[in-house]
Order: C-alpha cells, then structure tokens, then sequence
C-alpha cells in the first residue's frame, strides 16, 4: 500500500496493521526518515517537501509493484509526507513484511533507495543562511544502481 | 500540451505550470525546450542549464529525445530528492 | 540499549524513544521478528523460548557495542523475549538511529544476522506433530560470516 | 565447577545444571565431557554427539580445547537459535 500526506503517521500503528491477521509474517522490516536539524554547516528551521501529485503516487505504486515481484512479501507499505515539516519530523515511512528476514530487509533497502531517485519530490530547506534547494546526491544514484539487474 | 514546474524551475518560470499551443514542428521534449526559450528572457534563463532539469511526459520519466504531442502533460523539474 | 525480558514491547513506543530529543537523526531502521503459526509443514501453536541469563545479556551488549564501532549511530536498541509466545507474538526488535540510512540498514542488519548465531536462545516448537526444538539454520552462519571483517 | 545445561540437553539430563568437583587431571571442555559421559548412562547419552553441542566458559564461547579450572561456570547447550 502507498500514501502520500501532509499529515504525520503512527509508526507503530502502521507496522501493527500491517501483520495484523497474518501469521506467517516472521519478519517486519521498516526505515524511518526524519527532518534533521543541521546538514553541511546551517541549522535547519524547517522543510518543505513539494511534490508531483498524480506522478508521486504513480512511482510509489511502481516501485513497491516491483519489490513485490522481486522479493516474497507478505505486505508492504510505502507513506511519503509533503508540505512543511520541522526538525524531528517524520518524512518517510517503508516497511516490508515477509516469512523471512532476508526478503523483508532488501525488498525495504531497494524501496527507500528508490524513492530517493524516483520519488519526485523536492526539498527546500530554510536555514540559518537563507533558503535553499536540497540537492540530489550522487550518493544515492550509486545506491540505486545496485538494485539493477 | 500542459507544461509544469517544479521547485527552483517553478520558481524561476514565476508559475507552476501553463497550458501551451505549441507550433508544429515541436516533436520532442528537446525541440519544445527550444521553443519555451526563445518566448522570454524568464524563460530562456529557467532553462539554461538543461543538465540540471529532468523531464517527465505523462507522469514517466523520459529521455530530451522523447516524442511530445498535443494533450500531453509535461513536467520540468530538477533532479528528485525524496525519501 | 538491550532488554531481554519476557513482556512485550511497544515497537512505536521504543522507536520514539530511540530518537527523542536528537535531531542530528535522519534515518531509523528496525527489524521486527514474530512468531509464525507454520514452519515446514506443521502448525505451531506456541514457541518456547529459553535463554541463558547472564550470557544473554552479556553477548547483546557486546554485538551492540560492536556494532556501534563499526557504524556511527546515534542510538541504537535491541529488545529479545524469552518464555512462551503464540503465533503472531513479537519476538525480538532491533533499531538503529543514525544520521544517513546505510548505516543504519548496515547496523541493523548486522545486528539481527548475529543474534541469531551468537545470542544463546532456543526454541522449542509446539506443534501438530509433537514438540520439537528449532535447529540452527546454516544459512544464518553464512548471514553472520559476511560480516566478518 | 558449576556445570549448566541448556535446550535439548537439559531435558536429556535432566538438570539445569549441577556442581561438581571433577579430578585433578581435568584440563579442558575434551576432558571434563569424557569425565561427565563416563559417570553413567544418561550422561553419555546426552553427549554422545559432541558435533551437537556448544560451549561457554564464564558465559564467552569456547573451543573445546579451552581450558577449564575450579569455580568455572561451564555451560553445555545446542547450536543457538535466536533472534
């Protein structure tokens, strides 16, 4: 399942309704992402994560379609917040249950390098030095390219 | 053919997206992207640095080579930074 | 942190307060085991957990101590029950905080791949067909060894 | 010496564990379960697939080459399955 909000989520509410019922689930893999105060050498007073509504949803549901045909999961969860967060806040949320560990933790990796390539959202930061456009890390471009087949 | 912007495109076309009628020798997003250039001078500078922008036709990604046509939804942004 | 403990744990309650009040935090990993209802071919009705105190606790602060020198985290929590559960219980939660997601999936990971060959658990299963104890799984050794530096 | 016994092995022995004043000549885990198996049948049971069976001195993992000395908390069990 993917969603994309404003609002914020109950991660452990989100995890339980994911197992809920379903007993051969022996392994919940999640990442959390989450504003941080400073990057580089400014403080960071707040985030606005814009978005592509309608292509957002588009990718999500792609991207998790392809860690379901890669991977044996029993359910999978993608929530990506937009609009304006503060330091602490929930970002992300992804969480992949299978029977196994293995599956549950790489299908979860795979999704959340994903979305940091494919996902289109954009981060503006409002800082100690001014407003500023996150950019993209080449990091996570390498990061992507291991999940190719 | 609807444009959209996203982030410092957005903000540097001044709007979020504009609805276009495009002449007919416009066939892909790199003869398009020449075409928006020449309207204006906000819009030749938004544009200037092409290796920074990204393109989407119809929600998927595509390359600058990629067919555009009338009823498409065409998307500029920079590079995504999710997750 | 470790617990070993024979209650349940809030997975959204631990989760927050592994990163309460540090907003150098950007990433959250967790793995959550459960109990399944079937392994092989039989339906279990509860798990019997027995550990060795002393040494359990002693071997969990070690792998997270360990795997805190190999990974900058900020936090990092692991909770193991012992006694008996029922299909669908909590088992174990590991969670690593960190400022970037490698270290955090690394950390993680590890963590989970060496509890299962160093942290002296058993199970005893029972099932449809009788009790029977868990035996390691060698695919959990290989997990662990590709860890070795 | 405090023996303790862990899983499958505690059920076999049917103790959780026991104190015991072993020989002199007692040097390591080898020689301290040739001494265990030799006192009667349900220890020699119990052991008698050594492949099986791990081992703790002061609650660290040991070899079976691993020296063992008065006040020792030795501890004998399978293969772990945790997590």
């Amino acid at each position: 399942m993917i969603r994309v909000q404003s609002a914020d989520f109950d991660v452990g509410l989100e995890l339980k309704k994911l197992t809920e019922g379903n007993r051969q689930i022996g392994a919940v893999t999640s990442f959390v992402g989450l504003v941080r105060d400073i990057t580089g050498e400014d403080t960071i007073s707040a985030m606005i994560l814009e978005h592509y509504p309608g292509m957002t949803e588009k990718q999500l549901v792609d991207i998790e379609y392809e860690a379901n045909q890669r991977w044996d999961l029993n359910s999978s969860l993608i929530i990506h917040r937009y609009g304006r967060l503060g330091p602490g806040d929930n970002i992300v949320l992804v969480a992949c249950a299978s029977s196994h560990r293995e599956s549950a933790f790489d299908a979860c990796h795979f999704l959340i390098d994903w979305l940091k390539t494919k996902a289109p959202f954009w981060k503006l930061e409002e800082t100690s030095d001014g407003d500023r456009w996150v950019e993209a890390n080449t990091k996570d471009d390498i990061a992507t390219a291991r999940w190719r087949k | 053919m609807n444009l959209l912007y996203f982030a410092w495109i957005r903000i540097k076309m001044g709007v979020s997206g504009e609805h276009i009628d495009p002449p007919k020798n416009i066939k892909d997003i790199e003869s398009l992207i020449d075409w928006i250039k020449q309207r204006n001078t906000i819009s030749n500078e938004a544009f200037s640095d092409i290796s920074n922008i990204r393109f989407a036709v119809n929600q998927e990604y595509v390359d600058i080579d990629h067919p555009v046509q009338p009823g498409d939804e065409i998307a500029f942004f920079p590079p995504v930074t999710g997750g």
